[in-house]
C-alpha cells in the first residue's frame, strides 16, 4: 500500500473523527459527554499532527488537555451538577443561525485562504530531522527563551489567579473584633433623628434612636 | 459781524441744562426751582435767538455755518454736530424758543397741581434744546437726531399722565407711527449719502445738481430717479413727524398729553418739523416735480379730510388737533408747489395762532376741571372773558379772516396752488379752497359750542371730587383703545364714577400765568402776518436759504400782484377764500348757535357721512387691525411655526430626541447575554472578512 | 497525499465549528469554554501544519505556548465558573444577564 | 510691563478668581471685594490699552508671542487692533458693573460665581487678544465651561434644559470650525497663525467649505438666524449676571470671529456667500423682530432683540464685500464695518444694561412675566428713567448708543443695495414697537397689583450700575468718534483685506 | 544566544516580576493588620519600575531575546505611563479594597503581573511575545474582574470577559497563525519584510482581518466592544480603573506593534497592507465613535458611563491610528496616555466618593456634589470636561491630534465624523456635570470624599494634571513624536 495514501486515509479518519467530536462538543445534551467528546477530538488532532511529524506536540496535546485540563473540566462539571433539562432548551430556535453563520464563515475563510495554492504544498522532508523534540527545544531555549520565561509567569498567574479566586475564606462567620469595638465612635453608632412635634400620631413616629448596628465583620 | 459758535451754543444748550437741573435735580431744587431753571433758559436761548434773527435780518450777519465736533469720520464720510443759521433757522429758532418760552410760562399754571411738575418743565426744555438741535443742525445725522429726540419727547409728554391707559396707548401709537416715517427719512438721508457722498447740508445741496440724471437700480429692469427717490423719502419722514395722510393717526391721539404739550409741540413746533425739513431741502426737492407732486397730493389730501373729521369731534382739543392737521395740510401743499416761502410763512403764523388757540383750549379746560367735551360746555364768556376774546382772535385767524396772520399766508397758499401747473394742482386748489369753508365751519362751531349759547354743565356742590386729571371721554375714544391691553379695562372702570358736566365748583377764569401767555400770543396772530408776509413771501428774506428753480417759482408770479400788505388784505375780501369762510362761519353760526337742533337733523340726515367721520374713515380701526393685531398675530404665527416647531422643535429638539431614540435602540443590542456579544463579535469579523474578499473579487 | 490545504481546511472547520457552538449554545457556560479550546486546537493545527510545510521551528513553538496559556486559562476560566456557580447558582448563560443596556 | 499687558489682562482675572475661590463660602464678603478688586484692577489695565495702541496704524499691537507647542508651531501669541481694544475695554467694564450687580443678589456660593465671572473675564479676553488660531479656539471654548456653571447654578427652573442647550449648541458650530482650522493649518504647512492662515491660497470650494465651517462656528455665536434658538433660553434661565455677560461680550465674539477668520481667511467664499448671511441678518431684524413682539417673558424679549440687533452686525460686516467687491465703494464698505463694530460695542451697553434692569426688577418680584407688572414707574421713580433710557437705546434713538451703529450700518447698506437698507430700517419700526410696547406695559399704567405697589426703588448699588451702563450709552451716543477713531485704521486694513482675492 | 546585554535591557521587566513574587510572599506571611505595607511596598515598587524604565532607555531602538522584545521610545513611553497610572491607582484603590476586604496581596501581585504583561506586549518584536504579554495581561485582569468574590456582578462581568477574552485571544492567534503561514515568520520585522514577497496575499490579508479583531477586542472598538459595559460595571471599581486606562497604552502598543511594525504603514510604501488596515480602522472607529457615543447617553450607571465614553474614545484613537504615519501614531499615542489620566482620575473620583456599602456608581449618587464637597465637584468637572474635549482640559487636545492626522492622511470625512460624535458625546458628559452642580443632593445619599488622604491628594493632582497639561502639553507631545520619529 502506497504510504501516501495510507497518510491520506489516516488524516481523512482522524479528521473526520475530529470534526465529528467537535460537533457532538456543542450539540449533545449532557455536559459530561461533551468533554468526552472534546477529549475524542483531541486525541483525533493528536493523530493528524502525528501524521505531520510534531510527535512532541501530539504528545504534549494528549497529557496536557486530555490529562489535565479536560480532567479539570469534567471535575467542574460533576462539581457544579448542572441540570441537564434546563440547559438545552431553546437549541434547536437558533441552530439554523448558527449553522448559517458557520457556513458563511467558513466559505469566506476557504475562499480567502486561498486553498489551491497550499494545494501544492506537500510533504517535504522533515525539518525537525530525526528528532521532533530536539528541533522544539533548540529553539525554544536559544531563540525563544523570552517566550519562556513568560509562560512560565503566565502560569504563576494562573495558580495565584485560580487560588485567589476560589479559596474560601469562611465569610459570615461572627467573631469578635476588639480593636473596631475600641475604636467605635459614638456619632457612628447614634443618630438623633429630629422629630417634627405636630406630626399625627397615626403616621408612624421616626425611631428616635437607631441601634446599634451589629459589629462589622 | 457774524455769528458767534458760543451764541449758538448757549443757544442750543441753556435750555438742556434747564431740563437737566430738572430733570435730575428736581427733588433738590423743588417745584420753584425747576420752573425758574428751565424758564431761565429758556429764556436765555429766546433772547438769544432774536437777537441771531436780529443779526441776520438788520446787523448784516453771514449766513453761519460750522462744525462743533466731528461725530465720525470714516473715510470720506464724515458726521458731524454743528449748526447752520440763516434767516429760515434763525425765524424757527424764534418761533420754537418765543412759543415754548410762553408755554413754560403757562405750565406754571396748568400743571400747578400735577406732582410731576419738575418731569414736565424737564421734558419741554428737553424738547426746547432737541428742537433747536433739529432746526440749527447744518447735517443730516444730526438733523435726523433732532427729529427723533423731539419724536423721544413727544412719546415722554404724550404719556406724561402714565397712569391713564389711553395716554400711554396714544404715546406708543405717536411713537411708532412717526418711527414709520423715520424709517424713510433715514432711508432718505442713506440714499443722500449714497448719490452725493455726503451728510452735511451746503455740501449736499452744492452737489444736489449732479442728480439730475442718476438713478437708482430698484428691480433688474427698473430704475428710479435719484432725486424722486431722495425726495419722495425724505418726505415719508416729514409725513411721519408732520401727521400727514396717512400717518396722520397719532397726532389727534396726542391730545392725551397736557395740553401746553399740544400747544407747543403738537401745534407749533414740532409737528411743522417736516415743513421746516422740506423748505430746508428744497434745493433737493426742486430736482423731482415727481416727488413734489407727491408731496402735493398728500398734502391736499390732508388738508381737507382731516378738517372734516373736525366738524364733528366734540372734545376741544381734538377738534384743534384736527385743525391743525389740516393747515399741516395747508404747509405741505405749499411746497408741493415749490412755495417753500409760503409754507414756512403758514408755519410762522400757524405756530402763534395754533398756540393759542390750544393754549386757550387749556385754559377753558383748567376752567371746566378738566372737562374736555365740548357738549357740556357753552356759555363759558362770562366766566372767562380773556380766552374767550383770545380763542376769537385765534379763531379769526385760523379760518383767514383778512389782516389776522393766518389769512396772509393761507391766501398766498391758495393762490399759489392756483398758479402752479404741477401735477395734482388741480386736485389741490379744490381741496385748499373747500378746505377754507371747513376749516371756518369746525373753528366757530368750537367757538360756539365752547363760548356761547346756554350753560350745558350744572355745578353740583359738595360733591367731593377729586379735581385731577381724571376724565371721562364721552366723546367715545378709539375703542380699540380699550381692546388693547387687558390692563386698560379696569383702570378706566375707575371713571365712570364720573357724571359727565358735573362740575363742583362753577367755571374760572384761569391765572395769570396763562392768560399772559394767551395775550402775548394774540398779538402776533393779528399783526405777525401784516408785518412779515411782504418780505417772506415776496422778497428775498429767505435768501439762499430756500432755493426754488425759476420754472416752479409760484410766489414770484404772486409777487408781480403783489402791492403790500394792506392791499391785500383789502382784496381778500373779494377773493372766493373769504367768502368761503365767511359761508362756514354763517352756517356755524346758524347751527350752533341760534338753531343747535339742526345740528342734530343733519346728523341724522346725514349718518353714514357722519359716520365716516366720526369713525375718522375707520383708519385707525384698520391700522390696528391689520399693523398692531396682524403684527402680534404674524408674531405669534413666526414664534409658533418658526423657532417653537421648526427651528427649536423639529430641528433642534428634534435631533435631540432623534438621537435619543436611536440611543435607546442601540442600546438594546446591548442585551447581557454573552452569545450575543459573541455573535456581534462573529458578525463584525465576517464583516470585515466579506468586505475584503468582494474587494478581492 | 496530504497536502498542506488539507491541514489548513481541517483547521478552518474546527473553527467554525468553535463559533457556531459559541451561539448556537445558549445555556451552558461550559460548553462555551469547549468551543474555545476547540478553537485553539484549530488554531494550533494551522501551526503546527505552517510549521511543518515550511520548515519553520516557530510555529511549534508557538504551538507549545498556546498549550501552556491554553492551560493557564481553563484554569482560571473554570475557576471563574466556579465562583460565578457559586454566587449565582447557575452556569445557564441565558440567566446571566443582570447587567445590560 | 507693557509688552506683557496683554497677557497681564487674560490671566490678571483668572488667577485672580482663586483667592475668590479660596475665600470660600466662609466669608463671601471677602470673596466680593477680591473679585471687585480684581475686576477693578483689570478694568485698569485694559484702560492702559489707550495709549499704548497706537491707533494710527490699525496694525496687529502689543504682540507677545512664546512658543506652546513648538512641534506643530502652534504659538501662545497675542496682538490687539483697534476692534480688540474696543472690546477688551468693554469687556472689563461690563464685569465691573456684574460684579457690583451680584453683590447680595447671589446669596448662593458667591464665591463661586464671582470666580466663575472672572474666569470668563479672562477668557473672553484672551479670544480677543489672541492671534493664534488654536489658541483661539482655545479661548472660545474654554468660554463655555464657566457660562455653563453660570447658567446651571445660578439660574431659573429650566436652567439644565437652558444650559445643555447653550454648551451643546455652540459646541456644535464650533467644532466645526476646528476641523476648518485644522485643514487650514494642513494647508499653511504647519502654522496655526492667523495670519498665515489669512495668506495661504486657497480655491473657491475650499474656501467655501472654510467659509461655512466659520460661518456655523460664528453664527451660532452670534446668534444668527436659524440657528438663535439657545440664546431665549440661555437668557430666560440665566442669572443676571451671566445674561449681561453673556449678550454684553460674548455674542460679539461672533461677530467679532467673523471679521478675524472668514474676512480675512476666506475672502472669495465670504464674497460668494455674502448675499446668504445679509440675507439671514435681514431675517434677523424682521422676523426676530416680530417674534420679540410677542414675548411674554421680559428676557426673552430682550434676547430676541438681541438677536435682530446682532444682525445689524452681521450685515454690517459682510455688505462690505458687496461694497468693495462690486461697488467698488470701500469707504462705504469701511462706514458699514464701523457700523458693525459700533454696534456690537453698544450692544455690549444697552443689552448689559436691559438685562440688568430686568434683574433689578426680577430680583424683587421673582417673575419676569410681563403681565405681572404694570405701573412699576409709580413706585420706582428712580429706576423707570434708565429703563427708559435703556428701551429707547434698544430702539435705536439717536443719542444713544443704540442710534450710531445702525445708523453706520443702513447708510452703508443703502450704498450696497437699497432693498436692504430697506429691510435693515425696518427695526426702526418693530425695534421701537417690541421695546417701547414692553416698557408701556411694564412702566407705564396705573399700579397693577399689591406686588408692584411694594416694590422697593432701586438702591445705591443698583443705581450706580445703572448709571455706569446710562454713560457708556450715552457718551457712545453723542460722541462716536473716539470709538471709531480707535478701530477705524483697523477697519481700513480689514477693508483693503477684502478687496484682495485670494483664488 | 542570549546574554547578560539582553537582560539588562529587560531590567525593568524583570525587577517587576522579581518584585512582584517578593510581595506575594510577603502577604503570605503578614498579619492581616500589618498588610498596609504591601500597599506601599507595591507601590515604592512601581515608581521604582518607573526609574527603571526610564533611567536605562538607551539612546536608540535596541532589540534583546533574538529580537522577542524591542526596547524603543515607543514602548518607552508607553511603560512609562503604565506604571505611573498603576502607581495612582493603588492610591486610589487601598480604602476601596480596605472597606470591602477585597484580598490585598492578590490584587497588587496581580495588578504587578499585569503591567509585566503591558510592558512586554508594547515592547513585543515578535508574535509570540505579542501573544504571551496579552495573555499575562488578559489572564490577570480575568483574576482581577472576579476578585471580588462574593459579588454577583463581578463574577458575572468574569464570565463575560473572559469567554469574549478567549474567543478574542483565539480570532488573533487564528488571524497570527494565517500570517504565519504567509510570511514564514513570527518576527515582526521579517513578517513585514515579507510581505512584498509572499504570494499569499489574500492569506495575509485574511490574518489581518482575524487580527484587527484580537485588536479591536482589546481596545474595546465596536462592534468588539460588547464586553467593555459591563465588564467595566461589574468589576470592582478598583479593577475597573485599571482596565480603563493603563491597559488602552497597552492595547494602543500592540495595535502599532502589530498593524505598523508588522504590517507596514504609509512609510512602508505600497508594499505594506497600509491602505488596508487603514480602511478596516476607519471602520471600527465610526462605529465605536457612534455606538459608544451614542448609547452613553441613555446611560444612568456612572462605571457604565465611561464604559461607553471608552468606546467612543478608542474610536477617536483609531481616527489617529488611521493616518498610519508617524504623526498619526504619535496623535495616537498622546490620546492613549492623555486618556488614560483622565480616565484614571475619572475611576478614582467614583473610589474616592464610595464608602462601604456605597458604590458611588449611579450618576444619581453625584447629585448636588458640589453643595457638599465643592473642591471634588470641581475636579470631576476638570475631567468631565477633558473627556468631552473642551479646551483647555488636556483631552481637548488629543482630540486635535487625531483629527489633524486623520485630515493629513486625507481623510476629512473621518475627521468630520470624529467631530459630529463629539457633540453628541458632550451631551452625557454634561449630563454629570450638570447633576453635580445643578441637582440638589437626595437625602440619605450624602456623597462625601471619604477616601483617605493619600487617595484624595493623588486624585487631586491627577485631575489637576489635566488642566495643567492642558497649558504644557508641548513636551508630552514632543516626546511622543519623537518616539516614533526614527
Amino acid at each position: 500500500m502506497n504510504t501516501d495514501l495510507l497518510q491520506l486515509i489516516c488524516f481523512y479518519f482522524f479528521g473526520a473523527v475530529a470534526v465529528l467530536g467537535g460537533l457532538m462538543v456543542i450539540t449533545v445534551k449532557n455536559s459530561v459527554h461533551a468533554v468526552l467528546s472534546l477529549v475524542l477530538t483531541f486525541f483525533s488532532m493528536a493523530c493528524v499532527w502525528l501524521l505531520a511529524e510534531a510527535e512532541f506536540l501530539a504528545i504534549a496535546l494528549v497529557v496536557v488537555y486530555v490529562g489535565a485540563v479536560m480532567v479539570l473540566f469534567l471535575f467542574v462539571v460533576m462539581m457544579l451538577d448542572i441540570k441537564q433539562e434546563a440547559v438545552r432548551e431553546g437549541f434547536i430556535r437558533y441552530l439554523p443561525v448558527g449553522i448559517v453563520v458557520a457556513v458563511v464563515m467558513l466559505a469566506e475563510m476557504l475562499a480567502m485562504i486561498g486553498v489551491k495554492a497550499m494545494h501544492a504544498h506537500t510533504l517535504g522532508p522533515n525539518p525537525a530531522g530525526d528528532s521532533n523534540v530536539a528541533w522544539l527545544g533548540q529553539a525554544l531555549y536559544t531563540e525563544f527563551l523570552l517566550p519562556f520565561e513568560i509562560a512560565a509567569l503566565i502560569l504563576t498567574v494562573g495558580i495565584v489567579a485560580a487560588v485567589a479566586l476560589t479559596l474560601r475564606q469562611r465569610t459570615g462567620v461572627r467573631h469578635q473584633s476588639a480593636s473596631q469595638q475600641v475604636a467605635v465612635n459614638a456619632a457612628d453608632r447614634v443618630r438623633v433623628v429630629k422629630v417634627a412635634v405636630e406630626r399625627p400620631a397615626s403616621v408612624n413616629p421616626a425611631p428616635v434612636v437607631v441601634p446599634p448596628q451589629e459589629n462589622a465583620p | 459781524m457774524s455769528l458767534s459758535l458760543s451764541i449758538l451754543l448757549t443757544i442750543a444748550l441753556a435750555p438742556l441744562v434747564g431740563s437737566i437741573l430738572a430733570g435730575l435735580f428736581g427733588k433738590v431744587i423743588g417745584r420753584a426751582g425747576a420752573h425758574t431753571a428751565t424758564i431761565l433758559g429758556v429764556a436765555i436761548a429766546c433772547g438769544l435767538s432774536f437777537y441771531v434773527l436780529y443779526q441776520l435780518v438788520w446787523g448784516g450777519a453771514q449766513n453761519f455755518n460750522q462744525d462743533v465736533y466731528t461725530w465720525f469720520e470714516i473715510g470720506r464720510f464724515h458726521a458731524s454736530v454743528g449748526f447752520m443759521v440763516d434767516r429760515l433757522t434763525a425765524m424757527m429758532m424764534v418761533v420754537v424758543t418765543f412759543v415754548s418760552l410762553l408755554v413754560h410760562l403757562y405750565t406754571i399754571g396748568y400743571m400747578a397741581d400735577d406732582p410731576g411738575y419738575q418731569r414736565f418743565f424737564s421734558y419741554i426744555s428737553l424738547f426746547t434744546f432737541s428742537m433747536l438741535m433739529l432746526v440749527m443742525s447744518n447735517n443730516f445725522m444730526q438733523l435726523f437726531f433732532g427729529w427723533e429726540a423731539v419724536g423721544l419727547v413727544s412719546y415722554l409728554l404724550i404719556g406724561f399722565w402714565y397712569k391713564r391707559p389711553t395716554a400711554i396707548f396714544a404715546n406708543l401709537k405717536a411713537f411708532l407711527v412717526n418711527r414709520v416715517g423715520d424709517f424713510g427719512f433715514l432711508l432718505g438721508i442713506s440714499a443722500i449719502l449714497y448719490f452725493l457722498g455726503t451728510l452735511d447740508y451746503q455740501t449736499a445741496f452744492n452737489h444736489a445738481p449732479e442728480l439730475v440724471g442718476k438713478t437708482l437700480q430698484i428691480t433688474q429692469n427698473h430704475a428710479w430717479d435719484a432725486a424722486t427717490v431722495i425726495g419722495v423719502l425724505l418726505f415719508i419722514g416729514a409725513m411721519g413727524k408732520s401727521a400727514q395722510v396717512p400717518l396722520h393717526v397719532w397726532l389727534p391721539d396726542s391730545m392725551e398729553g397736557p395740553t401746553p404739550i399740544s400747544a407747543l409741540i403738537h401745534a407749533a413746533t414740532m409737528v411743522t418739523a417736516g415743513i421746516f425739513m422740506v423748505a430746508r431741502m428744497s434745493p433737493l426737492f426742486e430736482l423731482t416735480d415727481a416727488a413734489l407732486s407727491f408731496i402735493l397730493v398728500i398734502g391736499s389730501t390732508t388738508a381737507l379730510f382731516t378738517g372734516l373729521i373736525g366738524i364733528v369731534q366734540n372734545d376741544i382739543k381734538r377738534v384743534i388737533a384736527y385743525s391743525t392737521l389740516s393747515q399741516l395740510g395747508y404747509m405741505t401743499v405749499a411746497l408741493g408747489v415749490s412755495a417753500y416761502s409760503g409754507a414756512v410763512f403758514h408755519l410762522m403764523t400757524h405756530a402763534f395762532f395754533k398756540a393759542l388757540l390750544f393754549l386757550g383750549a387749556g385754559s377753558v379746560i383748567i376752567g371746566m376741571h378738566h372737562e374736555q367735551d365740548m357738549r357740556y360746555m357753552g356759555g363759558l364768556r362770562k366766566y372767562m372773558p380773556v380766552t374767550w376774546i383770545t380763542m376769537w382772535i385765534g379763531s379769526l385767524a385760523l379760518a383767514g379772516t383778512p389782516f389776522f396772520a393766518g389769512f396772509y399766508s393761507k391766501d398766498a397758499i391758495i393762490e399759489a396752488v392756483g398758479e402752479s401747473h404741477r401735477w395734482g394742482a388741480g386736485y389741490a386748489y379744490f381741496c385748499v379752497l373747500a378746505g377754507v369753508f371747513v376749516t371756518s365751519l369746525y373753528s366757530f362751531r368750537l367757538l360756539y359750542m365752547t363760548f356761547h349759547g346756554k350753560e350745558r354743565f350744572t355745578v353740583a356742590h359738595g360733591h367731593a371730587h377729586a379735581a385731577h386729571a381724571k376724565h371721562d371721554q364721552p366723546h367715545g375714544h378709539d375703542p380699540h383703545g380699550e381692546s388693547h391691553d387687558e390692563d386698560h379695562a379696569d383702570t378706566h372702570k375707575e371713571d365712570t364714577h364720573h357724571t359727565p358736566g358735573v362740575l363742583e365748583h362753577a367755571p374760572h377764569e384761569s391765572p395769570w400765568v396763562v392768560t399772559v401767555p394767551l395775550v402775548l400770543l394774540a398779538i402776533p396772530s393779528i399783526v405777525i402776518g401784516f408785518l412779515t408776509v411782504g418780505p417772506m413771501l415776496f422778497g428775498d428774506w429767505f435768501g439762499k436759504a430756500i432755493h426754488v428753480n425759476e420754472a416752479n417759482n409760484v410766489l414770484g408770479e404772486l409777487a408781480h400782484e403783489f402791492h403790500g400788505a394792506l392791499a391785500m388784505g383789502l382784496h381778500g375780501f373779494t377773493a372766493a377764500p373769504f367768502w368761503l369762510a365767511f359761508a362756514g362761519f354763517a352756517v356755524a353760526t346758524y347751527v350752533y348757535l341760534f338753531n343747535p337742533s339742526v345740528a342734530d337733523k343733519a346728523k341724522h340726515a346725514l349718518k353714514p357721512v357722519y359716520e365716516v367721520l366720526n369713525h375718522k374713515y375707520w383708519i385707525d380701526e384698520l391700522y390696528f387691525a391689520v399693523f398692531a393685531k396682524g403684527g402680534v398675530k404674524l408674531g405669534e404665527g413666526l414664534s409658533k411655526v418658526g423657532d417653537a416647531a421648526i427651528i427649536d422643535g423639529a430641528i433642534v429638539n428634534g435631533s435631540a430626541s432623534l438621537v435619543q431614540r436611536i440611543a435607546g435602540g442601540a442600546r438594546r443590542l446591548q442585551s447581557g447575554f454573552l452569545f450575543h456579544y459573541a455573535f456581534a463579535m462573529i458578525l463584525g469579523l465576517i464583516l470585515l472578512l466579506g468586505g475584503y474578499w468582494l474587494i478581492g473579487q | 497525499m496530504i497536502t498542506l490545504s488539507h491541514y489548513i481546511v481541517l483547521g478552518a472547520i474546527l473553527f467554525c465549528i468553535a463559533v457556531a457552538g459559541l451561539f448556537i449554545n445558549r445555556k451552558n457556560v461550559i460548553v462555551l469554554l469547549m468551543a474555545i479550546e476547540l478553537m485553539l486546537l484549530a488554531v494550533n493545527t494551522n501551526f503546527v501544519a505552517f510549521s511543518r510545510f515550511f520548515g519553520d521551528v516557530g510555529g511549534q513553538v508557538f504551538v507549545f505556548f498556546i498549550l501552556t496559556v491554553a492551560a493557564a486559562e481553563s484554569a482560571i476560566g473554570l475557576a471563574i465558573l466556579v465562583l460565578l456557580f457559586r454566587n449565582r447558582s447557575t452556569i445557564n448563560v441565558a440567566e446571566i444577564d443582570s447587567m445590560k443596556g | 510691563m507693557s509688552n506683557h499687558l496683554l497677557s497681564l489682562l487674560i490671566w490678571l482675572p483668572v488667577v485672580g478668581a482663586v483667592p475668590v475661590l479660596l475665600a470660600g463660602a466662609g466669608r463671601p464678603g471677602l470673596a466680593r471685594w477680591i473679585s471687585l478688586l480684581v475686576a477693578v484692577a483689570t478694568f485698569a489695565a485694559s484702560l492702559a490699552l489707550l495709549p499704548a495702541y497706537d491707533a494710527a496704524t490699525g496694525t496687529l499691537q502689543l504682540g507677545e508671542s512664546l512658543s506652546w507647542i513648538p512641534s506643530l508651531g502652534i504659538n501662545y501669541s497675542l496682538a490687539v487692533d483697534g476692534i480688540s481694544v474696543a472690546l477688551i475695554i468693554l469687556t472689563t467694564f461690563v464685569q465691573i458693573l456684574v460684579i457690583v450687580g451680584a453683590w447680595e443678589i447671589i446669596q448662593n456660593k458667591p464665591h463661586q460665581y464671582m470666580a466663575a465671572m472672572l474666569v470668563l473675564e479672562g477668557l473672553m479676553i484672551g479670544v480677543f487678544c489672541a492671534t493664534d488660531a488654536l489658541l483661539f479656539y482655545v479661548f472660545f471654548e474654554a468660554m463655555l465651561i464657566p457660562m455653563f456653571i453660570l447658567i446651571g447654578i445660578w439660574g431659573g427652573p429650566r436652567r439644565v434644559y437652558a444650559t445643555l442647550k447653550f454648551f451643546i449648541y455652540t459646541f456644535f458650530g464650533s467644532i466645526f470650525m476646528l476641523i476648518g482650522l485644522i485643514y487650514l493649518y494642513h494647508k499653511t504647512g504647519g502654522s496655526f497663525a492667523i495670519a498665515d492662515m489669512a495668506n495661504v491660497h486657497l480655491t473657491l470650494t475650499e474656501q467655501a467649505w472654510l467659509f461655512f465651517a466659520f460661518l456655523l462656528g460664528f453664527a451660532i455665536k452670534v446668534p444668527m438666524v436659524p440657528v438663535h434658538t439657545w440664546l431665549p433660553d440661555a437668557h430666560v434661565e440665566a442669572p443676571t449676571g451671566g445674561s449681561v455677560v453673556l449678550a454684553a461680550v460674548m455674542l460679539k465674539i461672533g461677530g467679532y470671529g467673523f471679521l478675524r477668520f472668514s474676512l480675512p481667511i476666506t475672502p472669495d467664499a465670504s464674497h460668494e456667500f455674502a448675499w446668504l448671511v445679509i440675507v439671514l441678518s435681514l431675517i434677523a431684524v424682521c422676523y426676530i423682530g416680530y417674534i420679540a413682539l410677542v414675548q411674554q417673558d421680559m428676557k426673552k424679549l430682550v434676547a430676541y432683540s438681541s438677536i435682530a440687533h446682532m444682525g445689524f452686525v452681521t450685515l454690517g460686516i459682510f455688505i462690505a464685500f458687496l461694497l468693495v467687491r462690486d461697488s467698488n465703494n470701500p469707504d462705504a464698505a469701511r462706514l458699514g464695518m464701523q457700523g458693525a463694530m459700533v454696534q456690537m460695542i453698544s450692544h455690549g451697553f444697552i443689552s448689559g444694561a436691559m438685562f440688568t434692569c430686568i434683574g433689578v426688577l426680577y430680583d424683587r418680584m421673582h417673575t419676569r412675566q410681563i403681565k405681572d407688572y404694570g405701573g412699576v414707574i409709580n413706585v420706582m421713580p428712580v429706576f423707570a428713567p434708565f429703563y427708559v433710557l435703556f428701551a429707547m437705546a434698544n430702539s435705536g434713538l439717536p443719542g444713544t448708543s443704540g442710534f450710531v451703529g445702525e445708523f453706520m450700518v443702513i447708510l452703508a447698506s443703502f450704498s450696497a443695495n437699497p432693498w436692504i437698507a430697506l429691510f435693515g430700517a425696518f427695526t426702526l419700526i418693530i425695534g421701537a414697537a417690541y421695546t417701547l410696547w414692553m416698557v408701556k406695559r411694564v412702566l407705564w399704567g396705573d399700579i397693577k397689583n399689591k406686588h408692584v405697589a411694594e416694590l422697593k426703588d432701586v438702591n445705591g448699588r443698583e443705581i450706580f450700575v445703572l448709571s455706569a451702563f446710562a454713560a457708556g450709552v450715552l457718551v457712545l451716543g453723542i460722541w462716536p468718534e473716539p470709538l471709531v477713531h480707535l478701530m477705524d485704521a483697523s477697519v481700513a486694513r480689514l477693508v483693503e483685506q477684502l478687496a484682495i482675492t485670494k483664488v | 544566544m542570549p546574554s547578560i546585554n539582553d537582560i539588562l535591557i529587560l531590567l525593568p521587566e524583570a525587577y517587576l516580576v522579581v518584585a512582584a513574587c517578593v510581595l506575594l510572599l510577603l502577604d503570605a506571611y503578614l498579619k492581616p493588620a500589618q498588610k498596609g505595607i504591601v500597599h506601599w511596598l507595591s507601590i515604592v515598587v512601581l515608581l521604582v519600575g518607573a526609574y527603571l524604565v526610564v533611567d536605562g532607555q538607551p539612546a536608540t531602538s535596541v532589540t534583546a531575546f533574538s529580537g522577542m522584545f524591542v526596547r524603543d521610545g515607543v514602548s518607552e513611553v508607553l511603560k512609562l505611563f503604565s506604571l505611573l497610572i498603576m502607581a495612582v491607582i493603588f492610591v486610589y484603590a487601598r480604602p476601596y479594597l480596605k472597606e470591602r476586604a477585597i484580598p490585598f496581596g492578590e490584587f497588587y501581585t496581580l495588578s504587578i503581573f499585569a503591567t509585566v504583561g503591558i510592558m512586554f506586549l508594547v515592547a513585543a518584536g515578535n508574535l509570540v511575545t505579542v501573544y504571551l504579554g496579552l495573555e499575562l495581561l488578559t489572564l490577570s485582569s480575568y483574576a482581577l474582574v472576579a476578585l471580588n468574590r462574593d459579588s454577583q456582578l463581578s463574577s458575572e462581568a468574569a464570565i463575560k470577559y473572559f469567554v469574549l477574552g478567549a474567543l478574542a485571544s483565539g480570532m488573533l492567534l487564528y488571524g497570527m497563525s494565517m500570517v504565519y503561514g504567509a510570511t514564514h515568520s513570527l518576527d515582526l520585522h521579517t513578517i513585514h519584510a515579507a510581505i512584498v514577497g509572499t504570494e499569499w496575499k489574500t492569506l495575509l490579508l485574511f490574518g489581518l482581518v482575524f487580527m484587527i479583531v484580537g485588536i479591536g477586542f482589546k481596545l474595546g472598538a465596536a462592534p468588539f466592544h460588547m464586553w467593555i459595559p459591563d465588564v467595566y460595571q461589574g468589576s470592582p471599581t478598583a479593577v475597573t480603573v485599571f482596565i480603563g486606562s493603563a491597559q488602552k497604552l497597552a492595547a494602543f502598543g500592540m495595535a502599532y506593534r502589530l498593524l505598523s511594525t508588522g504590517m507596514g504603514d504609509i512609510a512602508g510604501g505600497a508594499a505594506g497592507l497600509a491602505p488596508q488596515w487603514q480602511m478596516m480602522l476607519a471602520v471600527l472607529a465610526v462605529l465605536s465613535l457612534a455606538i459608544g457615543n451614542l448609547v452613553a447617553i441613555v446611560q444612568s450607571n456612572l462605571k457604565r458611563l465611561l464604559a461607553y465614553s471608552t468606546i467612543s474614545h478608542m474610536g477617536y484613537l483609531l481616527v489617529g491610528l488611521v493616518n498610519a504615519g508617524p504623526e498619526g501614531y504619535s496623535a495616537s499615542m498622546f490620546y492613549a496616555v492623555s486618556y488614560a489620566l483622565t480616565s484614571a482620575a475619572a475611576f478614582g473620583m467614583i473610589l474616592v466618593l464610595s464608602r462601604s456599602g456605597f458604590e458611588c456608581e449611579e450618576i444619581d449618587d453625584l447629585r448636588g456634589l458640589n453643595q457638599r464637597s465643592p473642591w471634588f465637584a470641581f475636579l470631576m468637572l476638570l475631567v468631565m470636561f477633558s473627556l468631552a474635549g473642551v479646551p483647555p482640559l488636556f483631552g481637548f487636545f488629543g482630540k486635535l491630534l487625531v483629527l489633524k492626522a486623520a485630515i493629513d492622511a486625507g481623510m476629512l470625512w473621518l475627521a468630520i465624523v470624529g467631530a459630529v460624535f463629539a457633540i453628541i458625546g458632550l451631551y452625557y458628559y454634561l449630563r454629570v456635570v450638570k447633576v453635580m452642580y445643578f441637582d440638589t443632593p437626595v437625602e440619605g445619599k450624602d456623597v462625601h470624599a471619604r477616601a483617605d488622604a493619600p487617595a484624595r491628594w493623588v486624585l487631586s493632582i491627577n485631575a489637576l494634571a489635566l488642566l495643567v497639561l492642558g497649558f504644557t502639553w508641548a513636551p508630552l507631545l514632543a516626546w511622543c513624536q519623537r518616539a516614533f520619529a526614527g
